[in-house]
């Protein structure tokens, strides 16, 4: 039976022959034989395709969560979008999927074009000219964004709102370890930033949520105003789905737009890989992380694609890159091209206003019921946070014994104590309605709420 | 002795084609089109404005694109007809280990028992999860010697970072203020980045003549503000640093840390573990070794695994055993925090683990064997063309220089390089690594075959045949692609990163 | 008028090269390479000729082919490059309704709760399938107005015989011995031959100067030795019978029965139903119609569909909703008997009822709509160079003429159809139907815009120019695609099915 | 929201105008009114494709015996094999299953050069050199052959062991109405075809299975003998996956080569579509069914597949036509060509003798139990029948209760009575064992059955 290496002991002899050596072994004379390994790996014996295929559908079957059995509620930058066959095919084509980064442009406009048309929707998007061609996810995105805010002003100060999700703001904070960058995170008052409790002069950056994690709808007029106050750079961490139809992260005068690209047409994936939308004005083109495609001619004066602005990056520039990304999320990129035209202009609103419909009706169920109280009154879109008298996490659980996964507790999103959260965090759950829950799933999650609660 | 070609070793039946190019889907678009077909609800059809404050609405409606569901798959056909892949052809991609990836490992990142769970749901809700990530940390702990791991680093260069931050609080925990990170010449670019935003500065030793790091000039910019040194090992080069443990004694007695760069681990599976050879942070790019298949440019996943004192720092929580036999997550003691908006990119972290049990440890070894196997064949093979820049046993890939072209011909490694998309072949790493002159970096992978690689040498040596007869023709190449040599410059030159820019 | 064309409407990215040939899987081969993996099973492994007496076992290995799975993966993946499809671009291949299909259908195809499913299993253990099934045959017989279907056949050309062999089977009880079936001389190849295989003897009759059944000539035709007449309608040519009352009151008139060729369906949906025109017996090309792809020449599915009075006949057993509402097998009372190995061809009926459910009746109608709506702009558009054969308003398809450009520049149809080919377009049909001088039969179907009509028109324009300026070039054509113009003459002259074969 | 059309209602109104029509009903106009659908089809309204999905789901959980779920010893020409994901990923890679017949050689050398390799390995599989580029299954494969034999004889009698499976037998006794063949099915006795019971005189066709449908190994030279004697065609129809290691059909003698492809890379798919092989001896060439492809060259000389020997066929032969074929198994020959490259010489020859390792395990372990006894003791390959105590449906039903489809009840197969059954034939029990099979599920197979029979 084979693995996937082409070499019968004939090719080896001969090959070995060719080399005049003796065995492979003689390969790996340069190894110090200090070091050399001299029984192999401590790794079990191969085994076959089918064999493997069983023992992970055994790691399958205990992921009980799973969106398909169990009617997902969850969020937090994590979405149970519709994913159509059409798109999963198209994604799936073996040229997009075993093409590395295309430095040859010749043998790779597929996705080269594919590519130039997501940063052409990213653009849109965020109403924000220069959208690189993906980054791992929309976290570090964030921090590429903080990095750029530092380029740009030469200062340390970080200003983020915690309406920035809380894993986001995590990375930003052990990244800052590095970049010695301050990070300064605004405490939310009433599910709303209160930038009036923090100190923001001298920040390099100002960093805002549209909606902020808690799914509310804050007025961003008053982080811009700041930001442009301190010239700092204004960055906005915006849900994709609800960019379809709210004011764009530009509109609102942003000088960065970053967010979470999962929503379109990539799985749940237990959390990746994700894609890292990013995309900012003329101005900081220079100091653009990752890699852009731009539309040039070929030798012959036709249209062809390619990668430029090269010098920014880590191969050419080294430790003077605005980044260290090479290898990114291009596969994700070029899913949620496909996956964008196929919702198209009036799909893309449709989900979006589905969504918020969903969370509106959803909402306006739970916050009858006994037990369960509103976090904030402030507008939110298709997410929104709920006070529990019973610990969140209990009632997560308690709620998958009815199938289904209620939402997030946000002290586990949290870790602990968070300043987005002014009461008592233990208690709050965030749900999430997407376009795919019907009304008959919000009845029943509110009945078993109801339940759970009683 | 030279085999005989593979007839099929080259994507000979010229893989992509078409001189006229493609449309944007936006040119495709027309008003009132589309494709999109959702759920029906139920759910009471409010009007936005009814829902959200109207000063929070877009009033002018974004375009996405307006396409039937028919154009939209023939669109990204034909692009993906556009685009040579490995499984079109041999892609010997220096330093990226473009190896055919198994369709097994696709199967399993699309099992919705896997690809349907929300990364929030609690542990008790996705134990099969964490029983993956926990197993796959002890595989890949006992491939690289090292005590524990975080997968959360998306990338290789992710890794890299995550690894300079571990340093960094290794250090500071003992109250060891160090500035300088010492990297070889021949590094890849992510290494000096990363390093700068690991808050370090960059202090770059010279290689010698054997392509190796220079101990003595290593051993001159060592010193107590040293934090630690990135290697990897075989180095970028395709050479093994044989003074390795020299070099591991020399920085860990001025009290640095080794970080092994693992984006060439594919060469030493079973052979040697960079946890013996004396390195205490290690990051292993699954994405090249453990076959998951590149994307166009990604995803990939870093992890980083460290020796046992480095172990209390990994980023967090983490997928842990717990006494009772279940999965939890769990914080490591002084955890320098998340690097990831989740747990890593979790579906490539699936495909390695099932990679690895598949090939088990003795196949693991064997991939590694024939990966050096096949570079050095190919090496010897055309060593009369293009010499290798270090003439001696390789590892993975070898790094051949195309100066005899240029001196006699005036055919620069770039116009090889080109050439051979015309003759069905990937093109190697170009210029890279900087310190080789005409720089043509081969890693052909284990999963090509012999008969391939003599393909490859064939349509070399007629591509210096014509490098004789008609140089000038190879400064034009490829004319047999989709498009032919695409105007770099100009695109630089004026920026059009959107269909919406101005032209 | 005329529509800009569709920058994406033809495959543009000319989707297919590659002037050197793919070796076959054979040329390949290895010694002692091998792709394939099994599951452990941990039975005894005994040796063949301990099991199974030698006499029965073969002295030589029978060779299949020794390659490694990448090769096995490159070999396929670099055919599938040298292959036009729907997906590519549009394929207006007349008669054939080469229409985009949903990937949605082919999702449900691979549901392992139906794709996974043994034949034989008992009912109680299939009922998923049998309801299928049921409720498929009911929207069948719904949209062609009939009353049961035998959902058996696996092609049109086996729903056709099964027809035939039911017409036998009507006569035969009423203990009438008839011999004939009229055939209109423009039918398609398998209706003369299934009328073989049926028994019977063929009679053509004519078609008038209309494209039309000549109604004195098929009168005349009848007698009480007339079993029945095929017909398709709309017919061949894509013009609707529109005698058709007449014609089935003719045919009954002489107690035939009318058979009803569904190969035409799509032109029809939802606008008039062979039940309703008289046809006692009809099939149904559900990879026509109801959006299974092709498949490179198939599988199809072709059920029949049957009135009140043949309903005893059809093939069994059948999938039957019981009085309790569960499903069981119940073969009808006077059976013809099985028709396939199992059920037919199952997948591709779930493919069916999955594409009914979608579009729903209203659906369905607009599929017909659009379709007729798009041959007529087709037909309209290129008057000037390609005059349909009947001109006036056609159904789903419309049979064009390239006698004129054969009489002015010596282009036949043929050369047309190749030149085609490099314009990035599927030739349409060429020489058939057989009744049309220089015939070129384009179905543009339902799925394709107007601007890809209108692309495919100025290609048309464009071959056409070059009729008049190079009119020998045209005979060359096709030069851009894989292979130029093929030797068919050769090939069938000394016949080469297998690499085996001597050459 | 959309079906898969593309007109918007401006297209339409642009292309009526341009036809010089006011409505689509214009278009229409040649249907007599008396005929014309006045409220149209009487189909529910469409719905989208995830609530299709969800109703496909339903019909999906009601088929308990999905192989998935319940480990199956079902055969009987549709088996339970291993079909890799790397098969999978290729066979349904879109040019492949988009095109249609390769009408045009120039654009279609991928799917011609597929079949020819496929009929390059059906050739080496059956021992004859002609096969062709497929049938619709086996069972209509085998009434080819049978038209096949009067072509070559202009006789009618048509002699079939009723080895020969019996829905096959039954379809061409259905077919034989049409071309008035007399069908002769020759009793098994004991499992083993009785050739002295019938009359064989002034036959057209010889034909017998190998194996048997009960699994039976027969001598072949008995009938290949009767064959040559009456000048009749000899027809093989034969287990494809047994003819990895079997001496062939080809070897036996055969004129024809019938069996079923399904077993090649085809999943169960509920009885379709799965793939009629076909090949034959030389002097049968011009009475081929079906399409075939050849290797020529282009007007550049180089290699080149296309159709060949069209004029057999019925598009231009119509009524004289060799066979009425048109839309035949293309994908699933594909697949099969695919599949078969990745089993390879010595995969193949594995599969098979595993098949025949664990079917001789588990019949083994099965005749010692009380209430079992064999059927006969005749040399079988994979497939075994065995007599139970209790009725074989009942039996059935109550070991899928224990999660195993235990195999067909032969009563079931034949619907009542056959002459290849020679005992009760309510008793009788066909069992099937494939590669899959591990040990483990054997052994349960055992104790499930000791358990029922009890
Ligand atoms: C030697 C080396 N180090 C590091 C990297 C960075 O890895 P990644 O691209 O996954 O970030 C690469 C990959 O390109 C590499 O080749
Ligand atoms: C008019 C007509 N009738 C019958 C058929 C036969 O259908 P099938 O190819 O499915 O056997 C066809 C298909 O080619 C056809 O076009």
């Amino acid at each position: 039976m084979a693995d996937y290496l082409p070499h019968t002991s004939d090719d080896v002899a001969s090959m070995l022959e060719f080399l005049g050596m003796n065995s492979l072994d003689d390969l790996f004379a340069q190894i110090p034989s200090a070091v050399r390994l001299a029984n192999g790996l401590e790794i079990e014996p191969g085994l076959s395709e089918p064999d493997v295929a069983a023992i992970f559908a055994g790691y399958s079957r205990a992921n009980e969560a799973r969106a398909t059995t169990m009617t997902c509620y969850a969020g937090g930058g994590a979405y149970d979008h519709e994913v159509p066959a059409v798109v999963k095919a198209l994604a799936s084509r073996s040229e997009f999927v075993t093409a590395y980064t295309p430095y040859q442009p010749e043998v790779a406009q597929g996705v080269l074009q594919a590519i130039f048309e997501y940063q052409t929707l990213v653009a849109r998007l965020s109403g924000l000219p220069i959208p690189n061609a993906s980054l791992y996810d929309a976290a570090t995105a964030l921090v590429e964004a903080l990095n750029m805010a530092h380029g740009a002003t030469d200062r340390q100060k970080m200003v983020i709102s915690s309406g920035i999700h809380p894993h986001w703001r995590a990375v930003a904070r052990t990244f800052a370890h590095g970049t010695a960058h301050e990070i300064v995170e605004v405490p939310l008052r009433n599910g709303v930033t209160d930038w009036d409790s923090v100190d923001v002069t001298g920040a390099a950056a100002i960093v805002s949520g549209y909606p902020n994690y808690l799914g509310v709808l804050e007025d961003l007029s008053v982080a811009k105003a700041l930001a442009t106050r301190e010239d700092a750079l204004f960055i906005v961490g915006a849900d994709p789905v609800a960019a379809g139809v709210l004011k764009s992260a530009g509109q609102w005068g942003a000088d960065v737009f970053v967010g979470e690209g999962q929503a379109f047409g990539t799985p749940l994936s237990f959390g990746g890989p994700y894609l890292g939308l990013f995309a900012c004005s003329e101005d900081q083109v220079r100091r653009l992380p990752g890699r852009i495609v731009g539309e040039t001619v070929d030798s012959s004066d036709r249209r062809a694609f390619v990668t430029t602005l090269r010098a920014r990056e880590q191969d050419i520039r080294r430790e003077k890159a605005t980044s260290n990304v090479c290898t990114n999320q291009t596969l994700m990129a070029v899913t949620a091209a496909i996956q964008l035209g196929w919702l198209g202009t009036y799909g893309l609103r449709e989900i979006a206003t589905r969504c918020a419909q969903g969370a509106h009706y959803l909402h306006d169920q739970l916050v009858g019921l006994d037990g369960v109280s509103v976090v904030t009154d402030e507008p939110f879109f298709r997410e929104f946070a709920l006070r529990l008298s019973l610990p969140a996490a209990l009632v997560v659980e308690r709620m998958a014994e009815r199938g289904v996964l209620a939402g997030l507790a946000v002290a586990d999103l949290c870790a602990g104590a968070d300043p987005s959260i002014d009461m008592d965090i233990e208690s709050v759950l965030l749900v999430t309605v997407t376009e795919r829950r019907t009304k008959e799933e919000l009845d029943y999650y509110v009945s078993a709420l109801k339940e759970v609660l009683a | 002795m030279s085999k005989a070609p593979a007839p099929g070793g080259r994507a000979a039946s010229a893989p992509i084609m078409g001189h006229e190019s493609e449309p944007t889907l936006f040119q495709m678009s027309v008003p009132d089109r589309s494709a999109y077909q959702l759920r029906t609800t139920g759910v009471p059809a409010l009007e936005l404005d009814q829902l959200v404050p109207r000063a929070h609405l877009n009033e002018v409606v974004v375009a996405i694109a307006e396409v039937s569901e028919r154009d939209l798959v023939a669109h990204f056909t034909r692009l993906s007809h556009r685009q040579f892949s490995v499984d079109l052809g041999m892609y010997p991609l220096g330093s990226c280990t473009m190896k055919y990836n198994p369709k097994f490992c696709d199967a399993i990142a699309n099992d919705p028992g896997l690809n349907a769970v929300h990364p929030g749901a609690p542990a008790s809700l996705s134990q099969g999860w964490l029983e993956i990530m926990v197993t796959l940390e002890e595989k890949l702990c006992a491939i690289t010697g090292m005590s524990a791991a975080t997968l959360q680093p998306a990338a290789g260069a992710a890794g890299e970072l995550t690894g300079l931050l571990l340093m960094r609080a290794f250090h500071e925990t003992n109250g060891d203020d160090r500035r300088r990170v010492l990297i070889p010449d021949s590094a890849h670019g992510t290494n000096p980045a990363s390093v700068t935003l690991g808050g370090y500065e960059v202090t770059t030793v010279p290689s010698n003549e054997r392509g190796l790091v220079d101990l003595d000039a290593l051993k001159a910019a060592l010193g107590p503000d040293v934090a630690g040194i990135m290697l990897t090992n075989p180095n970028t080069v395709g050479l093994f640093e044989e003074e390795i443990i020299d070099i591991a004694r020399a920085v860990h007695d001025v009290g640095g840390l080794l970080y092994y760069d693992g984006a060439n681990l594919n060469a030493i599976l079973g052979a040697v573990r960079p946890g013996d050879m004396g390195f205490d942070i290690v990051h292993m790019n699954l994405h090249k070794t453990f076959a998951t298949p590149h994307g166009g440019g990604g995803p990939g996943a870093g992890p980083v695994a460290v020796a046992q004192r480095l172990v209390d720092f990994l980023p967090g929580p983490k997928a842990t055993r717990m006494p009772d036999g279940s999965f939890d997550w769990v914080a490591p003691e002084r955890s320098i925090g998340r690097v990831h908006g989740w747990h890593g990119n979790s579906l490539v972290l699936a495909r390695a683990l099932s990679y690895i049990d598949v090939h088990g440890g003795e196949g693991l070894t064997r991939v590694a064997q024939h990966a050096v196997l096949n570079a050095n064949w190919l090496r010897h093979r055309l060593r009369a063309i293009l010499p290798a820049a270090y003439d001696r046993v390789c590892m993975h890939e070898c790094t051949l220089k195309a100066t005899e072209l240029k001196a006699k011909f005036g055919v620069r490694g770039l116009d090889v390089a080109k050439a051979l998309l015309e003759e069905g072949f990937h093109a190697p790493t170009v210029y890279f690594p900087l310190i080789v002159e005409e720089a043509l970096m081969f890693e052909p992978t284990e999963t090509e075959s012999v008969q391939t690689l003599e393909a490859l040498a064939q349509a070399i040596e007629r591509i210096a045949q014509r490098a004789q007869d008609d140089p000038e023709s190879l400064h034009r190449a490829p004319q047999s692609t989709p498009v032919s040599r695409v105007d770099e410059a100009r695109a630089a030159r004026h920026l059009i990163a959107t269909a919406d820019a101005e032209r």
